[in-house]
C-alpha cells in the first residue's frame, strides 16, 4: 500500500499525484522506488476523482451498523 | 420386428446391409453421432420429437443389432460407442456441439400419462384443492383410488394432499384413470442421450450435463479472488484504484481515531466519539441512579 | 455532563473514579464542585465497567470491526 | 482521549478550550502535561462548532441507547 | 483485470508468476502487452502469499462482510 | 478454476469466449489443454450472463462494485 | 490527514514512525512540517499497535469525512 498511501499523502497535501512526487515520497520512507508501481499508479488514477472514491470509503464504512445489533 | 430378430445369421439380407452402408454414411458424413435411448417413448411422440429436432439433429431409429454392426465396422474411436447400445436405441446424428444437443434433448422432454400398469418414475402426489370436476360419480372414484374427495361449492375439492404411488409401484388401471383425468403426467419422454462422439471424444451424459450454478459458482469465487488478490497485493488498476484509495482513506482514519490521533480533520470525530462515550457511561448511571446525572442529559 | 467527562477522564488517565478524583478535575475546569453531584455519580458508577459501558456506544454505533482484514 | 474528554469538559463547563486549561485539567486528573498534545488539540479546534460536531455524532450515533438494554 | 487474472491463471497452473508468463497468457488472450502493468503486477506480488492474498477477503468498504466466506 | 479464469481474461479483456480462445491461454500458461473442460465451459457460459455473475461476486465479495470504472 | 498518510506511509515501508521520518516524508510532499503535529502524532502512536488500529473500523460517528478537505 505504500504507494497508494503516497498518492493520497500528495492527493492531501494538494499536490499533484505525479510519478516524480509519488517516487519522493516513497524514497523520503527510506524505501526505493519501483518506477514500473510509481508509473501503474498514475495511470490507473489517470481520471479518477480521488476525492470522491475517499469519500466512498468514509461513507461506506459505516454502513455495516445497521447489521450489528 | 419381432418375427424377424430370429434369422439373423450368417447371411446378410441386402436391406440390412444398406441399412448398415446408410448408417456409416450418416456417421461420416455429421462431426457428432450420438446414442440415444428411446425406451418408453411411443412412436407417434418421437415421431413429434424427430420432427422438432429437424435442421438440429437426424434421429435413426433400427435394429441395435445393425447399429451395432455398423459402429463396428467404423473407425476405431467410433467403435467404442459400441457398449452404449442396449435396450431401445436410436442413433443421432447432428453437427452441433455435444453439449449443445445434450441441452436441445433435455428441453425436449415432455411429461406424459402413465398408463395402467406402468411403473411410477417418481413419487406420484395429487394436490389438495379444486377441480374442474362437477359433482358426481367422480367423487367416489377418487375415494376408492385413496383420495380425499368432496363437494364444496358445487365443485370436486380434494380434501388433502396424498401421495398415491411411491416411485417404482405399479400403477394400476384405476389410479391411472384417475392421474389421467386429473391432468397429472407422471411419466418423463424424451431422448436419452447415452454419448455423443465428437471428433476423437466421447462425451458421456455424466459430463453433458452440466451444472450451470456450479459454474456460477466457480465465476463468482474467481472473480473474488482476482479482486482479492489485487487489493491485499495493492495492485493498481482501473479496477481496483477505487477501492485501493477507499481501503487507505479508510485505514487512515481508522489509525486516526483508534490510536486518537489529534488532528484537525479528525478532530470531529474524536468529539463525536468522546461526547458517545459519556453519553453511554451516563445512560449507565443513570439507570442506577436518575440523580447521578445532571437532567440537561 | 462535567462530571461524567471528569469521570471519563480519571478512567482514561487510568485512575479511580473518586469523589475527589472528580471534585479536582472540575475544579480545574474552574467550576464549583457540587459535591453531592460528585458523590451520587461514584456511587452510580460503582461496579460498572467503565470500559465495557464505553466500547458499547462505540460498537453500536460505528462499524463493526468485522469488516476489514 | 484525555485530551479530548478534557477540552469537552472545559467546553461544557462554559469555559473557553486553552492549553492552559487543558493543562490545569489533565493535571488535576493525576497525569503528567504532553504540551505537544495540549497545542495540537487547541489548534485542531480552532475555527471548530464543537457543539456542532457533538450534535452530529447524537445523530450519527444514536445506537448507543437502543444497543445497550 | 486482464493481468489479475492471467496471474491467477499461472498461479493456478503451479507456475510462477512472471513478466513473461504475463506476457505470454496476454498475448493469447489477443491482446497487446502493456509491459508497465505486467511489471507492476509481478513486482506487487513480490512476497505475498498468492494463495492467502487470494482468499483474505479484501478490504470491504461497505455493509456484505457480512457474507463473504 | 484455470479455465475459468482464462474465460474471465478473455471476458475482460472484450474477447468472445470461445474454446480456440481458452484453448490458447491455458497453452499459453504451459499448460496441456483438455478439450472437454473448454467445450465444458464454453457451452455452460452459453447460458450465462458473465457480467452479471461477476457483478454478483463484486456485491457479494468487497465493495469493487463502487469502484471499478 | 498527511501526517496520517505518512505515518502508515512509514509503517507500511517496515520503519518505526518518529517526528524525523514523518518530517522527511512530508517534507518530500511538499509541505512545510508542522513539528507541533509530527510530535503529537509520534505521541499519540506510542504504545499503539498500528497493524490493528488500521484494521479495526473507527468509531464511525458521523460521516463528516466527506466534508473535511
Amino acid at each position: 500500500m505504500e504507494y497508494v498511501y503516497a498518492a493520497l499523502l500528495l492527493h492531501s497535501a494538494g499536490k499533484k499525484v505525479t510519478e516524480e512526487g509519488i517516487a519522493d515520497v516513497i524514497k523520503a520512507a527510506g524505501l526505493e522506488v519501483d518506477v514500473v508501481r510509481a508509473k501503474a499508479l498514475v495511470s490507473a488514477l489517470e481520471g479518477v476523482n480521488i476525492e470522491e472514491a475517499i469519500s466512498k470509503a468514509a461513507f461506506a464504512a459505516p454502513a455495516p451498523t445497521a447489521a450489528p445489533a | 420386428m419381432a418375427a424377424e430378430t430370429k434369422h439373423h445369421s450368417t447371411h446378410i439380407p441386402q436391406w440390412k446391409k444398406d441399412e448398415i452402408e446408410d448408417i456409416k454414411k450418416l456417421i461420416s458424413a455429421h462431426s457428432a453421432v450420438g446414442i440415444v435411448g428411446v425406451h418408453g417413448i411411443p412412436s407417434s411422440q418421437l415421431q413429434l420429437m424427430r420432427k422438432n429436432l429437424r435442421g438440429m439433429a437426424d434421429v435413426k431409429v433400427c435394429r441395435n443389432n445393425l447399429i451395432y454392426r455398423a459402429l463396428e465396422t467404423s473407425s476405431d474411436d467410433v467403435k467404442q460407442m459400441n457398449k452404449y447400445v442396449e435396450d431401445q436405441t436410436a442413433l443421432l446424428f447432428s453437427n452441433e456441439d455435444p453439449f449443445k444437443l445434450y441441452r436441445i434433448l433435455e428441453k425436449g422432454r415432455a411429461s406424459a400419462p402413465i398408463k395402467a400398469g406402468g411403473i411410477a418414475p417418481r413419487d406420484i402426489v395429487v394436490q389438495k384443492g379444486p377441480t374442474s370436476f362437477p359433482p358426481g360419480p367422480i367423487v367416489g372414484e377418487l375415494q376408492s383410488s385413496g383420495i380425499p374427495a368432496g363437494i364444496e361449492g358445487g365443485k370436486v375439492v380434494i380434501r388433502e394432499t396424498r401421495t398415491v404411488a411411491k416411485k417404482g409401484d405399479v400403477v394400476n388401471a384405476k389410479l391411472a384413470s384417475i392421474l389421467a383425468r386429473l391432468e397429472i403426467q407422471p411419466v418423463e419422454l424424451g431422448l436419452d442421450l447415452r454419448a455423443v462422439y465428437e471428433k476423437g471424444i466421447i462425451y458421456e451424459s455424466e459430463i453433458l450435463a452440466i451444472d450451470e450454478t456450479k459454474y456460477i459458482g466457480d465465476i463468482t469465487q474467481a472473480v473474488q479472488r482476482a479482486f482479492n488478490l489485487s487489493i491485499n497485493a495493492a495492485y493498481p488498476s482501473k479496477a481496483t484504484i477505487g477501492t485501493l484509495l477507499a481501503k487507505a482513506a479508510s485505514e487512515s482514519r481508522n489509525l486516526a481515531i483508534n490510536a486518537e490521533i489529534i488532528m484537525p480533520d479528525f478532530i470531529g470525530e474524536l468529539l463525536a466519539k468522546a461526547n458517545t462515550q459519556m453519553l453511554s457511561l451516563a445512560q449507565v448511571a443513570s439507570q442506577k441512579d436518575a440523580n447521578a446525572i445532571s437532567n440537561k442529559l
